[in-house]
């Protein structure tokens, strides 16, 4: 097992998603049965995916395997010496275990997807989709350089488009998919002028050598601030592609695809995608950019867990939630808590992939009801979704022995050091915060959904336990939020190899004065500690750390434990009635339940105030530019008849002059063509008169 | 005044003065009568140019042929029962003046101009060196012509037939 | 009084070329205009001997005056078919009446 | 391949058959067809064969030497007038990489718009007639290197152009047709004047050592050709280079079209039958930029570095006006239109940047968004051939009756908006990549990067409007493509796919090209005013 053999494998695992696709989507009209190549795809790909991880953690532990092809080459450019682009793969512990989360999310949704959408008119096009999406997901995790993660970045906007769009029969489904895709494109534009800055900066678009470039001192318009620029600009990407404020605005509507969709791509794995990217340009991101990341993440964790307190619809609930927890790995990122950034976004995929397909399950069953206030008491027609829904739960709300307990314990005490590093407990502050809301909401959807009375009785009689099929994968990605697959000690998340030995903190390329105080390496202090175990950043950072982790620790689990416990005093046993309480904090419930107004405040803004631009615009070239155009070819047509009557009155009356000496008279106010050749024939006799006249 | 010059202003004479009477008698078959002294005039000019082949070729071609062609034309288009073969005249006056005043100014430019005349002294027939020209370096030109009069001639016949 | 030269021939053929130009202006037959062409043609022709004699071009002059001879043939062919085709439209060769050009 | 005049076969061959055609019977209209079919089937060929003889590493531009098929002889020839000289024309052929990249589209566009007029039926003897006439003008532009050559072609195009719109249009056709011709005729007045500037202005020495006046395009690219008292001389003080930098530039802004003189495009592509709309977006508007590359920037490259500016930004009104005027339209094929004059912006900005990549996209920008343009013009001709109308709003849920049609539709839209993977986002990566480069510009980058997102919203505006929803009871009868849709549509999406994944396809001819114009234009200070008549 050598490095090329490695790139064959992840090259192989790459593009297989897209044979399924291109086969399924030509002849998946035709060929029925078509659904299960590409079901047997994904399989040999999971299974490939995890020899690839496998072999990378166990014998590559510490290298990095890149291996590029050039794509363009534009030569020998005068300004710039050589232009070329290359097209790279880059496999790092990072990449591996994404891929494998990444394929094992697909895999279990593309199985639960064989009986979820049973029926439907367009079937094998659905499994395509997911194909094509799957590809791209794998592009964006295993390129090495930015121009590729930007091409993987549109492309899986663009599946995903499609996979919301689904139902375009529905005019919310298609709108939902446009405002997703534009939503993002918003976000790409911020995200394609930070490429443009770093290529035009360093002739290059790979990761290794900008890193590089960085880190000697060579910096986007020579200065700091240059460099800060480009790492928020390249931020915006991640805004848009993991729905952080201000363009969350699309994540929600986006549920209107279908929910096994809504689990990989929504919930799992593209959005995701944004704090993938984030993770991959730690090194270049100053202090100043990370402190912007830090808070746009605070405001999108706190924002939707509000929201998502107030909304009746399963799915919209978990959407928020979604966004709440991107919020916090952004957070991370931006207080420096790098590795727990990414650890909790693998928990995160597991346990909200299952969340996702366990309303998916119960939608299934309840016949396509969304809104939880019809279901109530399926705890007993759906055991096992019942039972893997609530471990997801818990692990989403932080609750001990759970995989969500150990990643969210590191992002709370990351933002717990930084804050008692730097003085800025914000960060902490909302991140707690957000951890009650959390679990309060969380639970409060399944007191709505499992327990309690049924709302429906038809539906709830109709409802049951679903097939193997789908509940298969939600016993796997439940079995997967449990804390021993990632650490065996449940209360330390570095416990276990995968915070140990397998993602550590990156070499920062940043400056040294454009950093976190606590990022700068004091290389004298570093020996003097003469610490035995591994430094994170910097000594101070590493007992901040170290000091902050049984405060949080019991912090988070107890306010996770008092969320659950208000939703069961509220919901369960009805000790406050929670329409009296809406009642009492009635602007503060408005706001929630209507998602801070945000649709309704862009679309009084932006869309309608583009659409007005366009039609002025549209209005004023129809009417201006045009009028202009007519207008001239008015004058012109004015002017020529202006010249016909001069022709006729002036020259023509000279002409006749003569010809009314000797009586014929008639031809006075006839026009200038006569249409008789002689006549004709006679100007032409003058003309050549005063021709020789003038060049005698 | 040599015969020579006697004869020159003969026949310039009889040229223009038919020619005169060809664009104004108001009778067409006397004008196509004075065009045939006045081609008749031209090719006595060709002879004084010692340009006998082409002289003879306007007696033939032009007299024998288009002149005839000319009062054929006259004749089908003026309709016997009713001979209407006078022919009305439009604006003489701007004609007249512009006319005239054309050929003072080609008269003059004609005059004032600096000619490079070669006198030659042998005034033998030209018929062997245009036959000579015609076949050689001419040769295209030539059969290009003789297929414009063949097409002319199919085409003059299938249009008069119609 | 001066010898006869290249100059006289070219007063005469100016004063016929002026004669032809004035005969197609005024007349109104189709007819006399023809002859009014041919009276140009002829003035040109007197052009092209006269330089041949006196010029230094051999006998291409001579060659040019046939062509145009040939050439005048052909056309008052083609005119008379097209005088005939007008009568048969118009009823008349009068030219003036013939406008049709102007719509 | 070193003698065969392939430039003028290729160039000529449509005269040849437009003679067969005019001698074919009236009735015949089926062998019309086909015999303009197999004419410029014939053509793809020869443009094919050309792309492989074609040596990669010669460069053109300003070099007489490194052009390639080069067909040079005098073509007129008058001497001895006394006030203008002798007047020289060549008949100069000759192609370079830039050129050779829209021959190749010209051929293809014009095979797949000979499919799309298939059902033309009234007098198609004449239609294409004229249609050839036209293919033959639209090369003779792209490989004339004689200015006046050049305008005679352009000037010819405008011909048939004007009665393919004006007889086989739609309802307004008359007045497209008219408005689109005086449009270019002014244009051209324009060119024409410039054209005789330099003519007096530059002077090509014989190979006897003496020295004539010349419509050369490569003369006047070196300015020691220039006299001393032209008045487009770099020599002479008083030089009005400028102005006619400037009257060059609206020539050919106009044919591009740049705002504010695109008003004719709309028109004419609404009225225009689908052919003629897919010929004009896909070939004409190429024109315009192609004389801006081939004849403004080399010859007047000192004046280009200093109006790069205002030439980029020109580029980024077009880019965001178009989005935003298509956006409003109701029209199918009129919003298509307007997106052109938004795609024409980007090639506008990618040679504002007058570096390797901005050219590189630009010029690969010319071919794709002629083959993108194309598709989505056949894609409108294609439904309204079916429904007789094109407002989108009467449509819907079209993707259920017709879904290969939409599958189709779906990658031209797709590629339109620059999506990675099809043509359209390679060249608009360069065209941003070059013009961020160049610091000039680089603030009309940024904000033409909104075209990107403007340029999404309306074709996915028009895409949720035609194609998703509900089906309307009226369109239940559509049925899809036919195998001669497929003719058209197929080769195209080929075409649009592999540039889109591997571009060094095209970018390998027009690579030396392109660099050596960058060179040149780099050096353009240095040697136009190095030669000071003081």
């Amino acid at each position: 097992m050598t490095e090329s053999v490695l790139i064959k494998i992840a090259l192989v695992t790459l593009f297989l998603p897209l044979i399924g696709f291109i086969v399924t989507l030509l002849f998946g009209k035709r060929i029925k049965w078509l659904y299960w190549f590409e079901n047997s795809i994904l399989i040999i790909t999971f299974l490939l995916a995890f020899v690839l991880a496998y072999f990378k953690l166990a014998y590559f532990t510490d290298q990095t395997i890149i291996s590029e092809f050039q794509w363009i080459n534009l030569g020998n450019v005068p300004i710039l010496k050589t232009f070329t682009i290359e097209l790279g793969i880059m496999l790092d512990n990072i990449t591996v275990l994404m891929i494998f989360v990444v394929t094992l999310v697909s895999l279990v949704v593309h199985l639960f997807s064989v009986d979820y959408m049973k029926g439907d008119k367009r079937y094998n096009r659905y499994f395509a989709y997911l194909g094509i999406f799957t590809f791209s997901m794998l592009g964006i995790v295993l390129t090495d350089n930015l121009l590729m993660i930007y091409i993987f970045w549109e492309l899986v906007g663009i599946s995903s488009y499609l996979l919301i769009g689904f139902w375009y029969e529905k005019k919310t489904a298609s709108n939902a998919a446009k405002k997703a895709f534009l939503v993002n494109r918003i976000g790409d534009i911020g995200m394609f002028l930070g490429i443009l800055i770093l290529f035009t900066t360093y002739n290059t678009f790979s990761f290794d050598k900008i890193f590089y470039q960085v880190s000697i001192g060579n910096l986007p318009f020579g200065t700091e601030l240059g460099l800060t620029i480009a790492g928020i600009l390249l931020f915006c990407g991640a805004i848009g592609k993991s729905a952080q404020f201000p363009l969350h605005v699309w994540l929600p509507d986006a549920m209107e695809g279908p929910t096994p969709v809504s689990a990989l791509i929504h919930a799992a794995t593209m959005v995701a995608a944004g704090v993938y990217f984030m993770i991959r340009i730690f090194p270049i991101l100053s202090g100043d950019a990370l402190l912007v990341i830090a808070t746009i993440g605070a405001i999108s964790a706190f924002i939707p867990a509000t929201i998502a307190v107030t909304q009746n619809d399963i799915k919209k609930v978990l959407a928020y939630s979604t966004i709440s927890q991107l919020g916090y790995m952004i957070m991370a990122i931006g207080v420096g808590a790098y590795t727990f950034a990414f650890f909790h976004l693998i928990t995160h995929a597991f346990f909200k992939a299952a969340l996702f397909l366990g309303s998916g399950s119960v939608i299934h069953s309840m016949h396509h009801e969304q809104d939880m206030r019809k279901m109530g008491g399926l705890r007993k027609k759906m055991p096992l979704t019942y039972v893997t829904f609530l471990i997801a739960s818990l692990a989403l709300s932080g609750i001990p022995l759970t995989s969500g307990f150990l990643s969210k314990d590191g992002i709370l005490a990351g933002t717990f050091a930084f804050g008692s590093l730097t003085g800025n407990w914000w960060f902490a502050a909302s991140g707690f915060l957000v951890a009650f809301l959390t679990a309060f909401y969380m639970f409060r959807a399944i007191i709505l959904t499992f327990h309690g009375k049924p709302k429906n009785k038809e539906k709830y009689e109709h409802a049951k336990e679903s097939s193997f099929l789908m509940a298969m994968p939600l016993v796997v990605l439940s079995l997967l939020s449990l804390f021993f697959w990632y650490s065996l000690n449940p209360f330390n998340p570095e416990g276990g190899k995968l915070l140990s030995s397998w993602v550590k903190p990156p070499e920062i390329s940043v400056p040294q004065n454009a950093r976190y105080d606590f990022m700068k390496t004091e290389t004298e202090k570093v020996n003097e500690a003469n610490l035995t175990e591994e430094i994170t950043y910097s000594p101070a950072y590493t007992n901040a750390l170290r000091t902050a982790h049984y405060p949080t620790l019991f912090t988070s689990a107890s306010l996770a434990l008092l969320g659950i416990l208000f939703a069961f005093l509220i919901y369960q046993w009805k000790f406050i009635d929670p329409d009296e309480l809406a009642n009492k904090f009635k602007p503060a419930y408005k706001l929630s339940f209507n998602k801070w107004y945000f649709d309704e405040i862009y679309y009084a803004t932006f869309v309608a105030g583009t659409l007005a631009l366009s039609r002025a615009i549209a209005f004023f070239d129809n009417k201006f530019v045009d009028g202009i155009v007519n207008g001239s070819a008015f004058v012109t047509v004015k002017l020529s008849a202006f010249t016909g009557k001069f022709d006729s009155i002036v020259v023509d009356g000279f002409v006749n002059m003569t010809a009314y000496l000797s009586g014929l008279t008639g031809l006075f106010f006839r026009r200038f063509q006569t249409g008789k050749v002689q006549s004709y024939l006679m100007f032409v006799i003058f003309s050549i008169i005063i021709l020789l006249y003038i060049f005698k | 005044m040599t015969v020579y010059d006697i004869i020159f202003y003969l026949f310039a004479l009889i040229t223009v003065g038919s020619a005169f009477f060809v664009v104004t008698l108001r009778n067409i078959l006397h004008s196509a009568f004075f065009l045939l002294f006045a081609l008749f005039g031209i090719a006595g000019l060709y002879v004084l140019l010692s340009a006998d082949f082409i002289a003879v070729v306007q007696l033939v071609v032009y007299v024998g042929g288009i002149l005839v062609v000319l009062i054929f034309g006259v004749m089908l288009t003026n309709k016997i029962t009713h001979v209407q073969i006078k022919s009305g005249t439009l604006q003489i006056i701007p004609a007249a003046i512009g006319t005239l005043v054309l050929g003072f100014a080609l008269i003059k430019i004609f005059l004032t101009t600096n000619w490079k005349t070669v006198q030659l002294s042998a005034e033998s027939s030209s018929v062997q060196g245009l036959g000579i020209l015609l076949v050689n370096q001419y040769s295209v030109v030539f059969e290009l012509l003789g297929i414009l009069l063949l097409i002319a001639l199919i085409g003059a016949a299938s249009m008069a037939r119609r | 009084m001066i010898h006869i030269g290249l100059i006289h021939y070219l007063i005469v053929s100016s004063i016929l070329f002026c004669l032809g130009i004035f005969g197609v202006i005024t007349r109104k037959n189709a007819i006399m205009v023809l002859m009014g062409i041919e009276l140009i043609l002829n003035s040109a022709n007197i052009n092209f001997v006269a330089f041949a004699r006196y010029g230094n071009f051999g006998n291409s002059g001579q060659l040019t005056a046939l062509f145009v001879i040939i050439l005048a043939a052909a056309e008052a062919a083609i005119a008379m078919a097209i005088v005939l085709n007008i009568y048969k439209m118009f009823s008349t060769i009068n030219v003036d009446e013939i406008d049709t050009l102007k719509d | 391949m070193e003698n065969f005049p392939i430039l003028s076969l290729l160039t000529f061959l449509p005269i040849v058959g437009m003679v067969l055609i005019l001698i074919l019977p009236k009735d015949q209209g089926k062998a019309i067809k086909w015999l303009t079919l197999a004419i410029t089937g014939i053509q793809v060929i020869l443009s094919v064969v050309i792309l492989y003889f074609f040596n990669f590493s010669l460069g053109g531009i300003n070099d007489p030497s490194s052009f390639q098929f080069v067909e040079k002889f005098r073509w007129i020839n008058i001497s001895g007038l006394s006030w203008i000289g002798t007047i020289k024309i060549d008949y100069f052929l000759g192609i370079d990489g830039i050129s050779v990249v829209l021959i190749l589209l010209t051929t293809i566009v014009t095979f797949i718009a000979t499919l799309t007029s298939w059902n033309i039926t009234k007098s198609v003897k004449g239609y294409f007639a004229l249609f050839l006439l036209l293919d033959t003008a639209m090369l003779g532009v792209f490989v004339a290197l004689d200015f006046f050559l050049f305008y005679v072609f352009w000037e010819l195009m405008l011909l048939p152009m004007y009665f393919l719109i004006g007889v086989w249009g739609g309802p307004r056709r008359e007045y497209a047709a008219i408005k689109f011709f005086l449009y270019t005729l002014l244009g051209s007045i324009f060119i024409l004047l410039v054209m005789l500037g330099l003519y007096f202005s530059a002077t090509e020495t014989l190979v006897d050592g003496s020295k004539v006046f010349t419509f050369n395009l490569l003369t006047f690219m070196d300015p020691s050709n220039y006299t001393a008292t032209g008045i487009l001389s770099p020599l002479n003080p008083n030089n009005l280079r400028f102005i006619a930098y400037i009257a060059l530039f609206i020539g050919f802004a106009i044919k591009i079209p740049v705002f504010p003189f695109h008003t004719w495009l709309p028109d004419a592509h609404v009225e225009a039958p689908t052919a003629i709309s897919v010929i004009l977006a896909g070939v004409l508007l190429k024109m315009g930029a192609y004389g801006i590359l081939r004849i403004s920037f080399p010859i007047f490259p000192e004046i280009t570095q200093q109006v790069a500016w205002y030439i980029g930004l020109f580029g980024m009104i077009n880019i965001i006006y178009g989005a935003l005027a298509a956006m409003a339209q109701r029209d199918f094929k009129k919003m298509i239109a307007y997106s052109s004059v938004s795609h024409m912006g980007y090639v506008l900005l990618g040679m504002a940047s007058l570096t390797t990549a901005g050219l590189t996209g630009s010029v690969l920008q010319m071919f794709n968004h002629g083959t993108i343009t194309a598709m989505l013009f056949i894609i409108v001709g294609i439904i309204y051939d079916r429904t007789h109308t094109r407002d989108m709003s009467a449509f819907g849920g079209l993707a259920n009756q017709m879904p290969v049609y939409t599958g189709f539709v779906m990658v031209a839209f797709f590629a339109a908006i620059g999506l990675p993977g099809l043509s359209g986002f390679i060249s608009e990566a360069l065209v941003f990549i070059g013009a961020f480069g160049n610091e000039q510009i680089r603030v009309i980058t940024a904000f033409s990067l909104l075209g990107i997102l403007l340029g999404a919203s309306y074709m996915l505006w028009a895409f949720q409007k035609v194609f998703l929803g509900t089906l309307k009871d009226k369109w239940k009868g559509l049925t899809d493509l036919t195998f001669r849709e497929y003719c058209m549509l197929v080769p195209l999406t080929i075409i649009i796919i592999v540039i889109g994944v591997y571009p060094s396809v095209i970018l390998q001819f027009m690579t030396t090209s392109v660099n050596a114009m960058v060179k040149f234009m780099a050096n353009a200070n240095v040697i136009f005013s190095s030669i000071s008549p003081f």
